[in-house]
């Protein structure tokens, strides 16, 4: 073969052992992106796209148009919603080391994303999440004690054992159940908030996919129908930079940022700092009055960074700088809305300590708890025969019948 | 009672269900204004407007995650499949999604989608508009397959389909789409007006999902298929001279297996015949199965009358489907065996 | 159900009965669109994709700075492939209404496409056609004879009975074969460009697709390959503004032409004028330079109308208006270039009638050559047992077998 | 000769071929610079290039279609699926066109893809990490199913893949990767060093495709399997104490029929084994087609044991699973039988 070659490969800018290089990703100034009106045509408003929408600012002040004058008291909720997010990552992260759940997966620096996002969207909005979401699960009232259930398949387990740790699900919470496949629930968002049109009701859909999954059909579909239809819907990518060991590069980010996928569809796109949870909320916001008063889909990309491994499964220091997170440009999500609260004098390193430990202790409790309903290696244990239902609103006879023999042969 | 065809009476179906039920809504390729390719939602959009019959892009992938959603949020869609050969592009949606969707959250969601897609060959369409992809789909657990074999049941199948919280594939033989047919080509269409089943009642009612129908008695044979095989296995039958019982599965999948047992049982001989090739064919589940319950009784071994292991070629599309010398030879070589 | 709704329904501006009104067609004036240095920028040439190349003006003459200059022999050779194509089609429509044929697609309105297109390529460039770019066979030699026999499934076949009529296919020619399934060879075409980046070759690749196959999903993973790796590839998307019944609209055309779809990902978009053969065969051209000199992936939206019914089985007097072809602005592709051939003094009506005569005469020759090898009723015909042949590189054992059974059983 | 895992042993035919010829080339999602999540590719791309062994974009679809056009233009792409749960958004490109593409165009082009995925249960992967899909694809004719049992077989059959010029999906079980595996997951795992087949030949050779291999050779009892069940089905014949013959198919199409066939008229039994679900499984197939052709000699009903018609449930997944337990109840009823 010739040695000639045109193929191009992405490249992330640094790997192990490089000095961690953010230079690619445009950044504004907090502030500087003007803030459009919500009827403004898809083509007016293109700089969204590629500008970066941010409020707080590195002297930790809200600024510009952006600015959602969000009340110091709401932050802090704010803040404490994120944080327990966090502190149930660690705590859930180190069980999973301890052998106690078979897997987890942590939104370590994208908190604000769960938080920011759902604090906008009103309670019978329905969100469909990825699997790096379980700041809106919490956020919208699924208690902890539930989700660690969930990530120790015991008896108090909403999915009843069928699930992979993290993969929740809460009807009452308007959160959809996660999946497995990567995108899938983006055309499931798109087609819900349809129906929500059909029937002339008010409420919007939101849904999150990574940077990664955006390269998979289902996305194309998701915005393809939400485009010809003018649904009702939010549809988030949350860009962390990564998808596995997978450089943002390899989805098509390499030219053009991924808010700008929609605009060929006339989908506006807002391209917003992750880590800002006063930019995410206030876009948030306006995208979700776009939606309600008819306007359409918007596309929000949230730039941010994944700051732990991509799962329990994974060891990132394989594929990028360990000291990736700490050179990130936008920082560290919880970091900034307490220092921010802080200058504003509505927060201190006190106040924030003691919330930690109220939080971790909060979390201690809800570990105690969950474990009542039975670990791994201790019972109560689940009825393996359960396994038989729920595959149909009525179990058919040669399911029952598997079910007697499953209970005979395994004896259970 | 009218007489309908399967057109006829699918879209009978679909305006009953309509008219009774507003979260029932249809969404597919060239549906709305134009009333499908096939004409079975013809009017409907003029009856129940722009909303509730839903002209799609060409995306089936996005027709089927979209219904998905929607029956999430409380609706009922019917999404069609302009071709059954064009299912696959939706697969993933099927299989990892909507079969998924109730058990992956302890009935906390389900979607009650209703698939149709017309499928099997016959009508000159070559590889990409002849194939049956039902086996396929009868592997995959979480969803249901129905494939009715005449204008009666399609309308009462799919009744039940669009009213059942599951959610269903229901497969549209297109060749007696017009009328039933013995498998000779060569003879003159006839209508449905012709067949018994071909009288449909305007209003509601429903055949259930999971049952299968002895469509004609016998003692010596018992011939178990579906969709349009079931006109030509009567028909090879009867020019066979041999007395068979001839069952309808209608429902693939949850398979109603002791209508089926129990005929074999008592004649001790099977064929099973289908238009999908043979090798990993739904047929090969049947014969699977009836030779576990029915081994004492079995005087021959189950064979199967498929189409070849091979696409679904234009030219030769008669030579590839099992028509009535292939199950004539195939009666007979089971009789002879002693 | 409530009244209130928001669901958008896009609607074609006519419908059977109405007028025809392509006032939603934005036109520029022939010669009026920039032709920028095939090295920009793609956030420089967004024009581009909304704008309309045109070089054929209203007087017959070539305008500005996307014209060709072709030499006035080369445009008498694209009328006559344009007229070619068109004979053909009118023939065998003709004689799949007599029932000697069992289907056809005509791409009337639209041969300027596949003929313009081919002249702007190299013979080792690779062609991954849709159904309606028979002009592309023909041009690159398939022989009428051939394509014929094809239609009739007779003994001289290429495709041996397997395929629907129109389904070619030339590895010689270097044109793809045509997949029933919509939107399928898009993919194909990023596949084998990036194979000829990978090899250093310096061929390049192009497909086409219709305005209403840029919903399926092989369109999206088409444009993410070929913009994260560059592809040599040109992405051809034919906007004739219907989808059997179905109007542009339902594709997503309604908010941003189709040539934009790419720029989400960085891909230049050329909207051009579909029924000029100058501005096909400048932007082809250019796209084709940019490609070959590392450039990567450009697509291009022709805009045209399908003169006919979708195919045999269509009727779209049912769904459109009657006349609404002869109401669209950008007129007929070979009526035009033959006014303009008239104007710049190389052609004359005689010469057309003349050449749609012997063009007329070589189709006749070629259908009476063809039916020699057999015809629908009568022989010789194909041997039906060929159908067990090239399902695998060697025949495996139980498809012999059941070769055998079939020979014995059919008595073939 | 050098111990390898079924990793090594892929990892190794990768390498080999690769090496021999500059055509073949790897794409998939994170194969590159990271080798893979199961590592089978861990350090082909700093030997072969990125133009080689190329990383993916998140697109099952995409990757396959790629790979179609690149085995078109004279490559020999070998994309890597993650999952074999996640091969289903790529499933109309395979279906419609890789298997199709010799077909339609008569043998004009054809495109060599070998498509390699990780497939079963056993490793707490929940039902989006566990599926066993190879009766879906055994009923496309047009593309080879392979699913070897061990490593020496795995290198084998991946380098006789990826050198056939037919499409080919190999299935790579991953419950076996490190170690064959008994289907008791309380006992310590057991390495390949422990098993003859461990041993694997550095340097190039092939197993042929569509031959099954007897593993264990016996009279009382024929247990057709593949995948990670041969070794729970040697474990459980032991263990039952009865003589069978176990035959490791290797090839689920091409099947080797007769490698089944002549050991079940021997043997006079038939229990047939796989992971994924039973209705529609593999396994009915095989029970068909072996009921057919030794119906005179048999001397009790073929039983299947298999996954449950169920997801494969993340906390059941050993109750889910057709272990050893199940496979001793099998054995014994079908030896009870007079
Ligand atoms: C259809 C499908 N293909 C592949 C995978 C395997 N997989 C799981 S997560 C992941 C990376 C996703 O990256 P991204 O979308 O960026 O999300 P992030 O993990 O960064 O939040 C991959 C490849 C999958 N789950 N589903
Ligand atoms: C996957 C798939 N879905 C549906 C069809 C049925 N179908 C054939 S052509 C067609 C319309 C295509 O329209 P467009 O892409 O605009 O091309 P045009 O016919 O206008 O050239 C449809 C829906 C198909 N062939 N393949
Ligand atoms: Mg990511
Ligand atoms: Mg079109």
């Amino acid at each position: 073969m010739a040695k000639k070659s045109r193929l191009h490969i992405p490249r992330p800018s640094a790997r192990p052992g490089d000095k961690p290089d953010f230079s690619y990703l445009n950044l504004s100034a907090a502030g500087a992106v003007d803030r459009p009106p919500i009827d403004s045509r898809t083509r007016d408003i293109e700089y969204l796209s590629s500008d970066l929408v941010r409020v707080l600012n590195d002297d930790h002040t809200a600024k510009g148009p952006w600015d959602p004058n969000i009340d110091p008291g709401e932050l802090q909720v704010a803040l404490r919603w994120m944080l327990l997010s966090r502190v149930f990552d660690k705590r859930m992260w180190q069980i999973q080391r301890q052998g106690r759940i078979s897997f987890y997966i942590e939104a370590l620096g994208e908190e604000a994303v769960s938080v920011g996002q759902a604090m906008a969207l009103r309670p019978g909005d329905m969100c469909f999440p990825s699997y790096r979401n379980q700041g809106l699960y919490m956020y919208r009232g699924v208690k902890l004690v539930d989700m660690m259930c969930q990530c120790l398949s015991n008896t108090g387990d909403m999915c009843k054992g069928r699930q992979l740790p993290i993969m929740y699900h809460s009807n009452k919470a308007n959160v959809f159940s996660i999946s497995g496949n990567l995108g899938t629930q983006y055309p499931h968002a798109v087609g819900w908030a349809m129906a929500s049109a059909i029937k002339g009701e008010d409420h919007i859909a939101a849904s999150w996919v990574g940077d990664g999954a955006t390269a998979e059909a289902d996305f194309h579909h998701a915005i393809t129908f939400a485009a010809i239809y003018q649904a009702p819907v939010i549809l988030n990518i949350v860009n962390n930079q990564w998808a596995i060991s997978t450089f943002q590069g390899f989805a098509g980010g390499e030219r053009r940022p991924f808010a700008a996928r929609g605009l060929g569809l006339g989908i506006p796109g807002i391209r917003v700092d992750g880590n800002d949870l006063l930019a995410i909320y206030a876009t948030t916001q306006w995208a979700a009055d776009r939606a309600r008063r008819g306007g359409g889909p918007t596309m929000i990309e949230l730039v941010t960074y994944r700051g732990g491994a991509h799962s329990t499964s994974d060891d990132p220091s394989k594929y990028r700088p360990k000291d990736e997170w700490a050179a990130f440009p936008l920082g560290d999500p919880i970091e900034r809305l307490k220092q921010h609260l802080i200058t504003e004098g509505h927060w201190s390193d006190e106040k924030h300590e003691e919330l930690e430990e109220e939080l971790t202790a909060e979390v201690l409790a809800a570990w105690k708890e969950a474990q009542q309903y039975g670990t791994m290696t201790e019972g109560p244990f689940l009825d393996p025969a359960t396994m038989f239902d729920d595959i149909y609103a009525e179990t058919p006879a040669h399911l029952e019948s598997q079910r007697r023999r499953m209970i005979e042969v395994e004896g259970s | 009672m009218p007489q309908m065809n399967m057109i006829e009476a699918i879209r009978s179906a679909l305006d009953v269900v309509m008219d009774r039920d507003p979260s029932v809504v249809i969404l597919g390729e060239d549906v709305g204004y134009f009333g499908g390719v096939f004409r079975c939602t013809d009017g409907l959009q003029r009856k129940y407007g722009e909303h509730r019959v839903i002209d799609a892009p060409i995306s089936e992938g996005g027709i089927i995650g979209a219904a998905i959603g929607m029956g999430v949020n409380g609706l009922r869609p019917v999404p069609e499949i302009q071709f059954a050969d064009y299912i696959y592009p939706g697969f993933d949606q099927i299989v990892s999604e909507l079969a998924r969707l109730r058990y992956r959250s302890c009935g906390d969601f389900f979607s009650p989608v209703t698939i149709r897609a017309p499928c099997g060959g016959g009508i000159r369409g070559g590889q990409t508009h002849s194939q049956s992809p039902e086996a396929i789909f009868a592997h995959v657990s979480g969803i249901k397959t129905i494939m009715p074999s005449n204008p009666y049941d399609a309308k009462g199948l799919l009744i039940s389909s669009i009213e059942s919280d599951d959610p269903i594939i229901f497969f549209e033989p297109k060749r007696i789409y017009n009328g039933p047919f013995d498998g000779d080509p060569e003879k003159p269409a006839v209508s449905w007006a012709s067949h018994s089943k071909g009288e449909v009642p305007e209003g509601h009612y429903t055949v259930p999902i999971g049952q299968a129908e002895v469509v004609q008695s016998g003692e010596e044979l018992t011939i178990v298929t579906y969709g349009t095989l079931v006109h030509v296995a009567q028909a090879a039958a009867n020019a066979a001279g041999v007395d068979a019982e001839v069952i309808d599965v209608r429902s693939i999948s949850p398979l109603d297996v002791e209508t089926l047992t129990t005929s074999v049982n008592k004649t001790g001989r099977c064929m099973i015949a289908h238009e999908a090739t043979r090798f990993g064919g739904f047929g090969a589940e049947l014969a699977a199965r009836i030779q576990k319950d029915c081994f004492y009784n079995l005087e021959a071994p189950i064979s199967r009358i498929a189409g070849w292991d091979t696409p679904y070629p234009h030219a030769f599309e008669w030579q590839y489907f099992p028509g009535k010398k292939r199950m004539i030879a195939g009666i007979k070589s089971i009789m002879e065996v002693e």
